[in-house]
């Protein structure tokens, strides 16, 4: 974590926390990132790219994107956090970094609608097929409401939240608590 | 003339029953292999039942009609050149002085045919695995053709029945002793003819789907199978003509050829496949070479 | 063989991959999958061929979508349990462990004793399973129908082990969070150590009808070479990196589990083909035997095996983020768990080892291979495509 | 341009339509009871099951396949091409990617063809039933003949499926292919209600 310590000042990050021994979490600007995961793999030893995600987050308006790189020498994995805007969503792609990352470039894009303009073959749909409606992992899309009007549900099919159905079990009188999320 | 015609029917029938058994049995002990029960030994039969029963069938056009009429035509001659029992006026069918070019020439007919049939089929995988099927057959023809030149080296003849007749008296009048070279080439070519392992390349099931045969059904697969029961059948009593002192009685005859398949059978549930090029080279290697010194040692 | 771009009758390749006219005649464009026997799992490969060389793939994926992080981000923490299990159907003991300690590290729980060595002992013989299935899909993708054979009746063995333990046969949902659902059956021990036998017997037989044969020699040495300075490049995990001499095991690396109380070493060779790909695991599958046996010879006879968590219908977890991996059949299989405090998850994210195995790896390797060595190819780096489309 | 009897297939570009065939698929009528008979007894003692493994499902049938429960000795074979198999299992959840091939490999089988859907999946969508991407229902898009439920069912429960099937095939009552025929235009519309990008044939022969 010492190393991270140096690049703080270099890199402007502006939050890390360790979570594990073995694995911390870092924030950056978003247009310091590429650089950060340029020198975190080839000067600092994070060669190893394991994943890169997307968070939503609409009620700030924001995706919050994760890039876990991970140190064999130190056996130290690193999730290098950025916050971009959900209506702008754009990203500096890293695909020169690690083969792998045009992929998960690919399905970010077709997923959540983020951009990473210069990425091999980002437009080309990946798991969807004839997709029209929105980037179905964005929080605001409702995939039971879209089920329920596309793929003719069997008629017959209880489905109960459990937690309602354990309370009209075993409390038969109250009265149903407000929906927490 | 009409009881040579019955007794053709007859014979062909006998190949065709005899084959599908043979597949089932073939099909049941692989089975056992595998440590498994295995189908029943008349499924044969209801596969081909079965396929002849689909209601609707489609065609792409003419030379993929004839595609399978091809295939059966080339079993059928095959098989009719051959006496099948020795000294058997029953069936001896239409063997004649120098039958055994025929045969060779019928035994690679039908796969010519089913090449132009399946490639009008239309579908990338038949047309390849026509490719790989046509190169490999070329390739062991070279040392079934070596063999089969030195058998007629060694007994001056070029037709079956004389050949089969010089290896009567004891077990080692068979060419299996007296030209042992020439069977082991015989018997590695005949292991690429049957399309066992390691030589299923034109059909493999992981690499392109079934092989030629990918567009047929119905009828036409019936058709196939019919002909794979006769084909089969037509080669090992070829095979057994040649090699193994031919038969003189039924019981023989199904004895031998059961010994000859289960060659190819045991060879084939041991190994895997070798790829297009790699079972050319070696069918072109030692094989036949040692196809060339049987011909060699009878010449000199 | 030379490569292709050297060859005068083909065009230079680009930076976007190679220029390739398909209507020259020269060409040949194939569709292997989703329906077809040698390709693993359901998903397609667009195979540009000429002759029998590949000169250009690309694969093909999400016909197994079923949207799993979406559907996880719509169920309670509890609920979840029976979802991610179904995402890697040979293997989801390791599934399940990821979620189960990525949701308990969150939470603040910490397992007994004996639920670890219960939970390792799952995951060792859910590897076990899926190794063998593998071996025979190795053997079956190169056309030796016998092994396929033997391997998947001897899987059935341990899948009967793992009805007794959990119920299921293949989904067992035996790790829950707080430990594991349940203890081992009585006789279990004696059991397993039958059935280890009999996976043992089979494999010396399939050393010598396979390893020993000239023909699998032939197809599977020289086929996809994954040298040492692509493992970086490409993220390349598990077996696939270990083959070519690099020894990364989770397990030794970063501790989980027990796994720092049991005796192994990772198993590598020196050079990454097809075929040593099949001996590493080959011989982590005796790795596997050996630890199930050290895990049952150490396992506490008495203690607790699960930790009450809270009301698990308002089991709110603490506001945070982990990653969670495991190393599972492939490679480094993970979980990263996102919490905003609520009753629900706000984001789970598998990582699966075939994403980059099955994607970018495999297309960059089919190049200039035979067109029939492209399943045993696939195969030797163990693709998965549910975990890459979840 | 186009009548009753042939289909627009507007989903293909202009200058492929004439490649593809445009006809409708028939109803062949069964035979005379007693070949019928027959011949239902052939077909069900040799069912080719298609080799796709369209979902989970697929794990279980490699046990069913091999010796421990080895299927061939009811005279089940995999196959690896829809033109000769007769029936297609359904292994399971079908995202709407996988439907579409599903359309196209039961539409070259050959009529009669059966159609096993495998898991609370196919039946009312099961674990999936609020996802955008898996079917609810298998019967609004292909006539199912069985249903197995469970996830996963056992090869115990598969097997007895089969039995069932081959019960129903002998009993004349699995006409899949038939009703297809018959009902083709609401298969259709259901069909495309979930395909939207619709690039084939209407009809795969």
């Amino acid at each position: 974590m010492e190393q991270i310590n140096e690049l703080k000042a270099r890199y402007s990050i502006s939050d890390s926390r360790d979570q594990r021994p073995d694995l911390g979490f870092i924030t950056v600007d978003p247009g310091r990132l590429a650089a950060l995961l340029a020198e975190l793999q080839q000067v600092r030893g994070y060669t190893h790219l394991s994943f890169i995600t997307a968070v939503d987050y609409p009620e700030t308006g924001t995706f919050q994107l994760t890039y876990m790189v991970h140190n064999f020498e130190s056996a130290h994995s690193l999730g290098v956090r950025t916050v971009i805007s959900r209506d702008t969503a754009l990203m500096e792609s890293v695909h020169h970094l690690w083969k792998q990352a045009k992929t998960y470039q690919r399905e970010l894009k077709e997923m959540y609608g983020i951009d990473f303009p210069g990425s091999p073959g980002v437009d080309d749909p990946f798991i969807l097929e004839g997709w029209q409606g929105p980037p179905p992992m964005r929080r605001d899309f409702d995939t039971r409401a879209y089920s329920e009007k596309t793929y003719f549900p069997r008629p017959g099919r209880k489905t109960s939240d459990p937690r309602r159905h354990m309370q009209s079990r075993l409390y038969p009188d109250y009265t149903p608590f407000e929906e927490e999320t | 003339m009409i009881v040579k015609a019955l007794y053709i029917v007859l014979s062909v029938a006998l190949v065709t029953v005899w084959g599908l058994t043979l597949t089932g049995i073939v099909r049941k002990i692989v089975a056992r292999v595998h440590g498994r029960i295995g189908p029943p030994v008349w499924q044969p039969f209801v596969d081909i039942i079965k396929n002849n029963a689909k209601r609707t069938g489609i065609s792409h056009g003419v030379m993929f009609y004839l595609g399978p009429v091809f295939r059966i035509a080339g079993g059928m001659g095959t098989f009719l050149f051959i006496p099948v029992l020795f000294g058997s006026d029953m069936f001896s069918n239409f063997s004649f002085a120098g039958d055994v070019f025929l045969v060779m020439y019928f035994i690679f007919f039908g796969q010519l045919g089913m090449a132009l049939g399946s490639g009008e089929g239309g579908h990338p995988y038949s047309a390849i695995a026509v490719a790989r099927g046509l190169a490999q057959m070329s390739a062991f023809e070279v040392p079934f053709a070596l063999s089969v030149i030195s058998l007629a080296v060694q007994y001056d003849t070029f037709s079956v029945s004389s050949i089969v007749a010089a290896q009567q008296g004891s077990i080692f009048s068979w060419t299996m002793f007296t030209n042992p070279l020439a069977t082991i080439a015989a018997i590695i070519a005949m292991l690429g003819m049957n399309m066992h392992s390691p030589f299923d390349v034109v059909i493999a099931p992981q690499e392109i789907p079934i092989g030629p045969p990918t567009e047929y059904q119905g009828s036409f697969l019936g058709m196939l199978h019919t002909n794979r029961g006769i084909f089969n059948g037509a080669k090992l009593i070829l095979f057994m003509n040649l090699y193994f002192g031919g038969a003189t009685t039924i019981p023989e005859m199904i004895v031998k050829t059961f010994c000859i398949y289960m060659i190819s059978v045991f060879v084939g549930v041991s190994f895997p496949r070798f790829r297009t090029d790699q079972s050319i080279r070696f069918f072109l290697g030692i094989p036949t070479l040692i196809g060339v010194a049987a011909v060699i040692l009878y010449w000199l | 063989m030379k490569p292709y771009s050297d060859r005068g009758k083909f065009p230079e390749r680009t930076e976007n991959g190679n220029v390739i006219d398909l209507d020259s005649g020269k060409f040949v464009k194939l569709w292997q999958g989703p329906q077809h026997p040698g390709v693993t799992g359901n998903m397609s490969l667009e195979v540009i061929i000429s002759g029998d060389e590949v000169v250009d793939l690309t694969t093909h994926v999400g016909y197994l979508h079923r949207a799993f992080e979406k559907l996880i981000e719509r169920r309670l923490y509890i609920q979840s349990f029976p979802l991610v299990c179904r995402i890697c159907v040979p293997e989801p003991d390791t599934n399940e462990y990821g979620y189960a300690a990525a949701v308990e590290e969150l939470a603040g729980i910490q397992i007994p004793e004996k639920a670890a060595w219960l939970r390792t002992l799952t995951l060792e013989m859910s590897r076990l399973t899926s190794f063998l299935m593998w071996l025979g899909g190795q053997a079956g993708a190169f056309g030796l129908g016998t092994i396929p054979q033997w391997c998947l009746a001897h899987r059935d063995y341990m899948l009967d082990l793992f009805e007794e333990l959990s119920g299921g046969r293949v989904y067992h949902m035996y790790i829950v969070p707080g430990g594991v659902r349940d203890d081992l059956p009585r006789g279990f021990a004696r059991r397993l150590e039958d059935v280890l036998q009999k996976i043992e017997q089979v494999m010396s037989d399939i050393e010598l009808a396979l390893f020993s044969n000239a023909v699998f020699k032939r197809r599977a040495v020289g086929l996809g070479i994954i040298t040492r300075d692509m493992i970086d490049e490409y993220g390349i995990v598990g077996p696939n990196a270990r083959a070519a001499g690099i020894a990364r095991d989770l397990r030794k690396d970063q501790p989980y589990l027990i796994y720092d109380k049991l005796s192994f070493e990772p198993v590598t060779a020196d050079f990454s083909d097809a075929y040593t790909r099949t001996l590493v695991r080959y011989r982590e599958m005796e790795q596997s035997i050996d630890l199930i046996r050290q895990i049952m010879a150490g396992i506490p006879e008495k203690g607790a095996i699960h930790v009450r968590p809270p009301n698990v219908l308002h089991w709110k977890i603490p506001a945070g983020e982990t990653y969670v991996k495991a190393e599972s059949t492939r490679g480094e299989y993970g979980y990263y768990l996102v919490s905003d405090g609520t009753a629900y998850p706000r984001r789970v994210h598998v990582r699966g080892p075939s994403y980059t195995h099955a994607v970018v790896l495999l297309e960059h390797l089919a190049l200039n291979t035979n067109i029939a060595d492209l399943p045993g190819l696939m195969v030797s780096l163990h693709t998965y495509p549910p975990e890459i489309e979840r | 341009m186009h009548n009753k009897e042939t289909l627009p297939n507007l989903g293909l570009p202009e200058h492929e339509r004439d490649l593809f065939c445009d006809a409708r698929p028939r109803v062949s009528k069964p035979l005379a009871s007693y070949i019928e008979k027959f011949l239902n007894w052939s077909r069900a003692n040799s069912l080719w099951i298609l080799a796709y493994g369209t979902g989970c499902g697929a794990i279980e049938l490699r046990p069913l396949f091999t010796a421990r429960f080895d299927i061939s000795r009811y005279g089940m074979a995999p196959r690896p091409t829809p033109r000769q198999a007769s029936l297609l299992m359904i292994g399971g959840y079908l995202s709407v990617k996988t439907l579409k091939r599903v359309i196209r490999s039961y539409e070259q089988m050959q009529n009669p063809k059966f159609v096993i859907g495998l898991g609370s999946c196919t039946v009312n969508g099961g674990m999936y039933w609020d996802s955008y991407n898996t079917i609810n229902r298998l019967d609004h898009y292909l006539p199912v003949d069985v249903y197995i439920t469970g996830c996963m069912p056992r090869p115990e429960a598969i097997i007895a499926g089969f039995e069932q099937l081959k019960k129903r095939i002998k009993d004349g009552r699995a006409e899949g292919a038939n009703q297809y025929a018959e009902q083709f235009d609401w298969y259709k519309a259901n069909q495309k209600k979930i395909i939207t990008d619709w690039n084939m044939p209407d009809y795969n022969w």
